[in-house]
């Protein structure tokens, strides 16, 4: 076996270990250091970086066979997912002063790159746990309010559920097909075995669990709460991420049969609606993004649904375009002192009278999660739904739009606080973050990329 | 720039000029300009009639510009100067020009002097196109237009709520004779392809029958005749119309505006010769509204009043000439009336003037001595209209008495019965009128009588030019001058033998009017009061126009007013529409209420609903697998 | 009815019975313990169809299994210390403070 | 210069304005007014070289640019003038300066803000009306939403949140069902013809199976017909009209509101001709409704801003009608219409915002003589009332005579046909000039004349600045009346192929699309 | 007899454990403590490593001993006798939803079951047959496998760090 080839294909994942080999270091050396950021950031954004010369380069192989395979795809995918990690990163800095979460989030992007080119069930397993495992700990981290913990337990507690249900999928696609690659599953598709069928339920309902879509969800609302702001973040862009390039690998480009469709598309319908409704009551903003995500798990799936070639580019466009709008209005909310309160709708009142480029920001962010043009989210949904109609799943994708159509309102009522409504009682908002707003500078550059060159992007997959 | 288009364009030069600057340039400069450019369109009209002449009657015509083309078809602003229009442009510059130089006089002291001919200006300017217009269209565009000028002029004293009023009653229901026009020029474009209007009259008159009914077309143009002519059962306006300065109801609401519909269906009478149907109509509603008005007229006690609907009831008998095919005699009567009834209003202004604002006969009397040229001009107009002979009024009222009764086209014994009847009437009620204005002994207030006063020259002028002219005008035999574009229709052989009776018999109706009249009020006030108690409840209706407002307002307007704002607004938009949305936005609130207490908080309820959705899943799978 | 089904049919039981224990049971060790219940199940029927065709991978997996179940019970043994530690109770329906 | 250049600076001035007064800092409201103005004086300025340079005799589009923007989807830049928005843009560009000039005293919070969401919206909607690929297209249409959300939103009046809310997700709606549709259109496109591309030119080709044309007709009519508004999606405009500031409501009715008729007119008829003549009865029936039931509810309201408003409604009736008459003269007529409703409306919100400022109210029955108090207020309060009524010689005449000539000429060839319905629609259509006249007149009435009634007087008249603003419209509006042909002649050959595209068949169809045909039930 | 008796004993054998790990399993859901719950689970993964053992994958027999028992179950142990005095939940056992939960649970089970009813392979496709011993299995993991080797070295990094990173947050919350 090439090592040197294995050395240069996992160049991402091998730069991650290495930041939090160093990161423990630092960590062991001394708390409360300085140099954790920045570290940080150098090392995920090297990934990034060598994901992306990876890609360019066209490098393509498997260094072990039918485990980890790495395509140009896959490559930029990583790269894309690193590098909306870094805003992530940039934004955490008020809420974390102690070192430990970065070598978590470091860890956790690592259990994402495994995903982005998992090539059997153990490696997707492996990777899952990785990228899960730290995010139950960086639920509670910082601890800023006394709930954390309770999040932390039902996450893990449902995610474990959830993998339970994986590897039982998985290992009745063993039984059914003598072996455990992900090719397995997507045979499994189209095979009228009932067993495998079994499987497919399983192996997709663990999914749903995992991307929080309805009825499986419950956990989502709770652990986006509870979470600090940065955490949200990453949950909210980068775990979801893995999940669905997971999904997207496992989906391969396999065809989806009428049977299939219903069984892929019918809860996400639900948590699109589901998910719209509720968003609209929700007093704090993380809660609303939770549900507005699980919507988005909802179009996420309808990409699967699409057609087989263009589905990985679907997720993996839609992921960006959703992420970087997500992480700019996480970055772009003013700090507070108390976590509640800066959670608070209610606090966003007037807020473009006291900071009117956040509020700009976020309002930008809020249309283009609502997939109004010419944000990037609509581009994005635009390229899903005709995924699904080029499929021939017309109704299918009226469904959805009439779907997205109801998720509207609550991301207007959020500009309408922010715009429409005189300040509100000084809640004492602190002075915008330096590091923060440069964090969503960056988004902001990334999503007018995305939206005014979408060619590049899209023809990387 | 020919001269056609040079006679439209100078009122709205004088328009512009006194519309824009007026109140700058103070009132001499105004009154020139108001009044000189009319007259110079007058004196250009003439040149052009003579043009007319020299040219062996050949029509003039000239296009201005083209207003719009579209595809093969072209829509121009063109002028046509025939025998016809020149009658009709000659009355209208004529009588307007002196109507504009009475105004000086009698607008004297208003404070919007320069606006008040800015607006006469442009009606004369709208007349013109609308009378030497080639086209329907133009034809149109006049015919709006005039509707304006006298909505603005109705309403020229806009402080008073009534007189806005009754510029806007005019206006609306011109509209609605204005739609029926519209629909009948769109028959006649889908059918024919054209608007020009001696190219219809031709393709009627040709030998291939066009492709619409001539019937169709003919009521639907002559829908907006009633409109304009204020005829059943469009007449209500023009009463109201004499919110208006006196002047201007001379002017638009006598002598030319309200004419415009005679004009129009005399003009179109190529069609009219081919529906029998529609000139029927016409004539029947022709002399209903001549009785009905004249009816009126006997109990209404406001001079101008009383002269609106003598108007009315004359152009009534214009209608049965044209219903019974006499387009040349109905055209005499709309230049004679032109003269009389312009001079009665004119009149009637002096008298107003002289009264300081006072219009209510009751309160009037033995004004005669003391404005005597009003006094004598008026008594000729009044015996005008009444048709004593030699007067311009007896010949064309002759005139129609005569082919309503022997017309080949649809005259009748009833028809003239009717007629006859009417212009007993008018004879009465105009010499009730006069009677009461200028004889017997004063009524009014003592203050006000002492400065009663005779009017200023430049208004006795005018008044004795029109006197003269309605005196002399009938030996002017139109009829006769337009026979060659406006046959008279052949008389039944069986009533020739009456033509002279028929003549003697008018004179004796005038002369019953006028004898009825002198006994009813000359004598002391109690006869007529006795008489008027023992018709108490026919004069009730009488005096209150036959509740014709009412009738309307009960049947139209509140039901409009209700659909409208009962159904259209609270049912429809408010409950149904608004109601639905605002419906389902609330479902959408409570369901997002109901969903969001679905997350308890409990770990439990969490699991089993994992539990809850893979069982799901497999049930879904084996049903639909 | 052969052996690899009747110890599939036990694992799917293992399976279900955890799953139902994470539903029912109030206390949050049980609870844990019913999650490593799961994927015994899981491995169960791993070992099974691995040893029924002889190939490693299914017991490969196993190990992967054994593993990520320690590293969860590890971190979430201290979870629960934590939690327990502010409620002061092992019971789960008490920690629904989040809701909504 | 060439003309496409100058049509790229027409459309991109306001971009290049909205990020200068972006970058102002606070506090300079002053320059802001002035930087607006001058930037769109000269945007009219660059758009009438455009309207002198187009060529009348050239069919197809002149001054246009293409470039690749997403090769894989088959969507490219593609700008350029044609008969069908030329007008639209002249129009658009001649508001923008009278708005921004008009708000200059109405506006006086976050002034920066205001004009920078004008700029956005005259981009957005010059965009739309320039955009000669669907999905460009879409992209503007739908941008159009958000600055005006904000504006009606920001500086309206008590119930702006409502109004706007209501007036985002009514149309918003109508644009996501547009949006499965012009996906599905383009996917068929992509399986008959192998040609995947967003391009208008390249959609006029495709002609689908009936069946799916109804549908997508359906979902585009509907987008197209929530913006017109057509009763009965017409509820939101009263609401946004009343709510919306001045310079909201001129810009709603002035352009924004042609948005939906210039859609049929170049997208939602010739793309389903099949479909769209089978509609005509209920497209032309709607349109009727429209004209009736919307001046039936301007004659009974009480807020000066709702009669407009509802005025609106009933006078793009006539723009419907003339559209689905496919008659020349209808579809030229309809053009004008949208145009001079246009002027006229945009004029009319104008004054009623002048006079709001002044008076502080919008209740009908507050007013009365304001002919005495302010009379050159009132001479062009009258000309504006005039012309809206469709009194020759003004803009309002020349589209509501050919729109309905052009109706009654239809309905009469069918009528020759045997079918009298079009011709008893157009008869009905023609009752729309009585009731004009009513509603109109009763405003003027009980606006100008009668006993003084001026709230918070004494006010002073019209001021230069006003003036001018008028005296524009007032001038284009009696142009378009008197000399329509200069304009008309640069749209005949648009309103031709536009009669073409519709009535005259294309290739043929396709037995059945290889694609699941639209709303097949899911299984 | 005897012999085919002796010939089938392991696989009566393996019945036997499995039948334990059930019923062990099911009484985890009805035990009351957790000690006794924690007891039942042990029996249920020493009975399971039988099942292992008598399968002849031996080492995965013993890795289910060693680790889950010898580890994980150790901890959890600990953990009860750190935790168990303060549990009042011991006394309230089920949670609301005993019934629904059992309810889901048959028709769970029943949809698992049917997936194997009839098509579950007697001998699985691609069966190679015949066992494997832990001298295939390790070269596998140490040749093909050995990614994952690592990966599981990276888990467990990843894990302590973790679990220190709550420890911390435990003594971050004692403090304040």
């Amino acid at each position: 076996m090439n090592y040197l080839a294995a050395a240069i294909a996992m160049a991402p994942e091998h730069l991650l270990l290495a930041g939090i080999v160093v990161l423990l270091i630092l960590e062991i050396a001394s708390e409360r250091s300085r140099a954790a950021l920045p570290l940080a950031v150098v090392f995920v954004s090297a990934a990034a970086l060598a994901a992306a010369l990876l890609g360019f380069n066209g490098w393509t192989g498997a260094p072990f066979p039918g485990q980890f395979e790495l395509a140009p795809p896959a490559a930029f995918a990583k790269a894309i997912l690193l590098a909306l990690a870094v805003p992530v990163l940039l934004a955490s800095k008020e809420d974390f002063g102690e070192g430990v979460f970065y070598p978590l989030m470091l860890s956790s992007l690592y259990g994402v790159c495994l995903l982005a080119s998992a090539g059997s069930f153990l490696t997707l397993f492996l990777g899952i746990e990785l990228m899960s495992i730290p995010v139950y700990v960086l639920v509670l981290l910082g601890m800023r309010r006394p709930e954390s913990a309770e999040a932390a337990l039902k996450y893990l507690v449902l995610s474990g559920t959830a993998s339970a249900a994986l590897l039982m999928g998985a290992s009745l696609l063993y039984g059914a097909t003598g072996s455990l690659g992900l090719s397995s599953f997507a045979l499994a598709l189209s095979s009228p075995d009932l067993l495998a069928r079994t499987a497919v339920v399983l192996v997709v309902s663990a999914f749903f669990l995992k991307a929080a879509i309805v009825p499986f969800h419950g956990w989502a609302p709770d652990a986006y709460e509870a979470a600090s702001v940065p955490t949200t973040a990453y949950m909210a862009v980068l775990v979801k991420a893995g999940v669905l390039v997971a999904a997207a690998r496992l989906f391969g480009s396999a065809p989806v049969g009428e049977l299939l469709v219903g069984l892929l598309l019918v809860l996400p319908l639900v948590s699109i609606v589901w998910g719209n409704l509720t968003a609209m009551r929700q007093p704090g903003l993380r809660r609303m993004i939770a549900y507005s995500s699980i919507a988005h798990a909802g179009y996420l799936f309808f990409a699967l649904a699409g057609d087989g070639p263009g589905r990985f580019q679907a997720v993996v466009f839609y992921l960006a375009a959703y992420g970087v709008m997500n992480v700019l209005a996480f970055a772009a909310l003013p700090a507070n002192a108390n976590d509640v309160e800066r959670d608070r709708l209610e606090n966003l009142k007037g807020l473009y009278h006291t900071h009117p480029f956040a509020a700009l920001l976020i309002g930008m962010a809020m249309l283009s999660l609502a997939g109004i043009p010419p944000f990037p989210g609509f581009i994005a949904k635009f390229l899903i739904f005709k995924n699904v109609i080029a499929a021939g799943y017309t109704t299918w994708a009226v469904l959805g739009l009439v779907g997205s159509y109801i998720g509207i309102y609550f991301y207007l009522r959020v500009i309408q606080f922010m715009f429409m409504s005189p300040a509100a009682a000084a809640t004492g908002h602190a002075p915008s973050r330096g590091l923060a707003m440069g964090a969503s500078l960056l988004c902001l550059a990334g999503s007018i990329a995305i939206a005014l060159l979408p060619a590049v992007f899209l023809a990387r997959f | 720039m020919g001269l056609l288009t040079l006679i439209v364009l100078l009122p709205l030069l004088g328009f512009l000029v006194n519309g824009l600057a007026g109140n700058r340039l103070g009132k001499r400069f105004v009154s020139v300009v108001g009044c000189g450019l009319p007259a110079i369109a007058f004196a250009v009209t003439v040149k052009c009639f003579l043009d007319l002449q020299a040219g062996g009657w050949a029509p003039l015509a000239e296009t201005a510009y083209a207003w719009a083309v579209v595809g093969q078809s072209s829509f121009e602003i063109a002028f046509w100067f025939d025998r016809l229009t020149a009658v009709m442009a000659l009355v209208v510059t004529g009588v307007g020009t002196l109507i504009h130089i009475y105004s000086i006089g009698y607008m004297h002291e208003d404070k919007s002097y320069a606006r008040y001919f800015a607006y006469l200006n442009l009606f004369l300017f709208f007349m013109l196109l609308l009378v030497l217009g080639k086209s329907l269209l133009v034809l149109f565009v006049g015919w709006e237009g005039v509707g304006l000028a006298s909505y603005l002029l109705i309403g020229f004293w806009f402080g008073d709520m009534e007189k806005a009023a009754a510029g806007k009653k005019a206006f609306v229901f011109n509209r609605i004779g204005d739609a029926g026009f519209l629909l009948g020029m769109f028959a006649i474009y889908s059918a024919l392809g054209t608007f020009d209007m001696p190219a219809i009259n031709a393709a009627f008159m040709g030998a291939s029958t066009p492709a619409v009914s001539a019937s169709l077309v003919g009521i639907l143009l002559f829908i907006g005749a009633t409109g304009k002519s204020a005829q059943i059962p469009l007449y209500v306006w023009l009463p109201d119309a004499m919110a208006g300065p006196t002047p201007v109801s001379a002017l638009i609401h006598a002598a030319t505006m309200v004419t415009a519909g005679v004009y129009l269906v005399a003009r179109m009478s190529g069609i009219y010769l081919h529906a029998p149907e529609a000139s029927t109509i016409i004539a029947a509603v022709g002399a209903l509204t001549a009785l009905m008005a004249a009816t009126i007229a006997i109990a209404q006690d406001d001079i101008k009043k009383v002269l609106a609907y003598s108007t009315v009831s004359q152009l009534g008998f214009m209608f049965v000439a044209l219903g019974v095919g006499a387009y040349g005699v109905a055209i005499f009567h709309v230049y004679t009336h032109a003269f009389f009834k312009a001079c009665l209003f004119l009149g009637a202004g002096s008298v107003i003037h002289a009264m300081s604002g006072e219009q209510d006969i009751k309160k009037m009397g033995g004004l005669g001595r003391k404005i005597p040229i009003t006094f004598v001009t008026f008594a000729v107009a009044t015996a005008a209209i009444s048709g004593i002979p030699p007067l311009a009024g007896f010949f064309s009222k002759d005139e129609i008495l005569w082919y309503a009764l022997a017309s080949g086209r649809g005259g009748s014994v009833l028809l003239f019965a009717v007629m006859a009847f009417t212009a007993l009437l008018t004879a009465f009620y105009m010499f009730r009128l006069f009677w009461l204005t200028f004889m017997g002994a004063p009524r009014m207030a003592k203050e006000v009588e002492h400065h009663v006063h005779e009017s200023p020259a430049s208004m006795t002028g005018v008044l004795v030019v029109l006197a003269v002219l309605s005196a002399v005008g009938g030996f002017l035999s139109i009829p006769h001058f337009l026979e060659p574009m406006l046959p008279l229709p052949e008389t039944m052989a069986a009533m020739q033998p009456y033509h002279y009776w028929v003549m003697g018999g008018s004179i004796a109706i005038a002369a019953t009017g006028l004898a009825g009249a002198i006994w009813f009020f000359a004598g002391d006030a109690s006869r007529a009061g006795a008489i008027r108690a023992g018709f108490a409840g026919v004069y009730r209706v009488l005096s209150n126009k036959y509740y014709i407002d009412e009738l309307y307002d009960r049947l139209f307007g509140r039901p409009l007013v209700w659909i409208s704002d009962a159904v259209f607004l609270r049912l429809g938009d408010r409950m149904i529409i608004d109601g639905t949305l605002n419906g389902l936005a609330s479902v959408a609130q409570r369901a997002a209420g109901r969903l969001s207490r679905v997350q308890t908080g409990s770990l439990h309820k969490y699991a089993f609903l994992v539990l809850v959705g893979m069982v799901a899943s497999f049930v879904w799978m084996w049903t639909h697998g | 009815m052969d052996k690899v089904q009747v110890l599939q049919f036990v694992a799917a039981a293992l399976f279900a019975l955890g799953l139902t224990g994470v539903v029912i049971r109030r206390n949050v060790l049980v609870m844990l313990m019913c999650m490593e219940l799961m994927l015994n199940g899981v491995n169960l029927s791993l070992v099974t169809f691995a040893h029924a065709m002889g190939s490693a991978v299914g017991a490969v997996l196993v190990f992967l299994i054994f593993v990520v179940a320690t590293a969860e019970i590890a971190v979430a043994i201290p979870i629960v210390l934590l939690l327990v530690r502010r409620k002061r109770t092992l019971d789960v329906g008490s920690f629904s403070d989040l809701k909504g | 210069m060439a003309d496409s250049t100058i049509l790229s600076l027409v459309l991109y001035l306001p971009v290049a304005g909205f990020l200068a007064i972006a970058a102002l800092p606070a506090g300079r409201d002053a320059l802001v007014r002035a930087l607006t103005l001058g930037a769109m004086l000269v945007q009219f300025a660059l758009s009438l070289v455009l309207y002198a340079h187009f060529d009348p005799a050239v069919p197809g589009l002149q001054a246009s640019t293409q470039v690749a923007w997403i090769p894989a989807w088959g969507v490219t830049y593609y700008i350029g003038l044609d008969g069908y928005n030329i007008l639209l843009v002249l129009l658009t560009t001649f508001l923008g300066p009278l708005v921004t000039a008009g708000a200059f005293s109405a506006i006086t919070k976050d002034v920066k803000l205001f004009y920078a969401m004008v700029f956005l919206i005259q981009f957005a909607m010059l965009g739309t009306f320039v955009a000669q690929d669907l999905f460009l297209f879409y992209l503007f249409w739908e941008t159009m939403l958000i600055p005006m959300f904000l504006l009606i939103g920001i500086w309206g009046g008590e119930r702006r949140i409502y109004a706007t809310i209501k007036f985002f997700l009514y149309t918003a709606f109508g644009s996501i069902l547009m949006l499965a549709a012009v996906i599905y259109l383009v996917y068929s496109l992509q399986q008959t013809t192998g040609v995947i591309s967003f391009a208008f030119a390249d959609l006029y080709k495709v002609r689908l199976p009936l069946e799916a044309q109804k549908w997508l007709l359906a979902a585009f009519a509907l987008s197209f017909a929530i913006k017109v508004p057509m009763v009965p999606f017409h509820t939101w405009l009263p609401d946004a009209h009343v709510e919306a500031p001045t310079a909201g409501s001129v810009i709603l009715a002035g352009v924004l509101l042609k948005m939906g008729t210039y859609g049929f007119l170049k997208l939602g008829f010739p793309l389903f001709p099949d479909a769209t003549l089978l509609a005509t009865p209920i497209l032309s029936t709607l349109a009727v409704v429209s004209i009736v039931y919307g001046a039936c509810l301007a004659l009974v309201q009480n807020d000066i801003k709702k009669i407009i408003a509802y005025s609106s409604i009933s006078h793009l009736g006539y723009v419907m009608l003339g559209l689905v008459s496919l008659d020349l003269l209808g579809i030229q007529g309809a053009i004008v219409q949208m145009v001079s409703h246009g002027l006229v409306a945009a004029g009319l919100f104008l004054m009623v915002g002048m006079i709001y400022e002044r008076c502080h109210t919008r209740e009908l029955a507050a007013y009365g003589g304001l002919a005495k108090v302010l009379p050159v207020y009132s001479v062009f309060f009258m000309i504006l009332t005039l012309a809206s009524v469709g009194l020759p010689t003004t803009s309002g005449f020349t589209g509501e005579f050919l729109a309905l000539l052009g109706a009654f000429n239809a309905g009469w060839r069918q009528w020759q046909g045997g079918s009298i319905y079009a011709l008893i629609v157009a008869g009905v259509a023609v009752t729309g000039v009585v009731l004009g006249a009513l509603y109109m007149l009763r405003f003027a009435q009980h606006f100008l004349f009668g006993a003084e009634r001026v709230p918070h007087g004494p006010v002073a008249d019209l001021n230069l600045r006003e003036v001018s603003i008028l005296a524009a419209l007032a001038a284009a509006v009696f142009w378009l009346g008197l000399f329509p042909d200069s304009a008309m002649k640069r749209t005949e050959l648009a309103a031709r192929e536009y009669q073409q595209l519709v009535s005259a068949p294309r290739t043929p169809a396709p037995t059945r699309l290889t694609g699941t045909p639209p709303l097949e039930a899911a299984r | 007899m005897i012999r085919d008796f002796l010939a089938n004993l392991d696989t009566l054998l393996i019945y036997a454990f499995a039948a334990l790990a059930l019923a062990s399993a099911a009484a985890m859901l009805v035990l009351r403590t957790p000690m006794r719950v924690a007891l039942a689970l042990i029996t249920c993964m020493v009975s399971l490593g039988g099942v292992y053992g008598l399968l002849g994958v031996h080492f995965v027999a013993a890795f289910q001993v060693l680790i889950y028992v010898g580890a994980v179950m150790v901890f959890m142990v600990y953990a009860i006798m750190l935790l168990d005095p303060r549990d009042e939940a011991a006394t309230a056992r089920y949670s609301s939803l005993l019934w629904p939960g059992v309810f889901g649970f048959a028709l769970l089970a029943e949809a698992l079951a049917a997936g194997y009813w009839n098509d579950l392979p007697g001998a699985p496709r691609g069966a190679t047959g015949g066992s494997f011993d832990i001298a295939s299995f390790s070269s596998a993991f140490l040749s093909e496998y050995w990614l994952h080797f690592e990966l599981t070295s990276v888990l467990l990094l990843v894990a302590v760090v973790a679990a220190i990173a709550v420890i911390r947050e435990n003594r971050r919350s004692d403090r304040g």
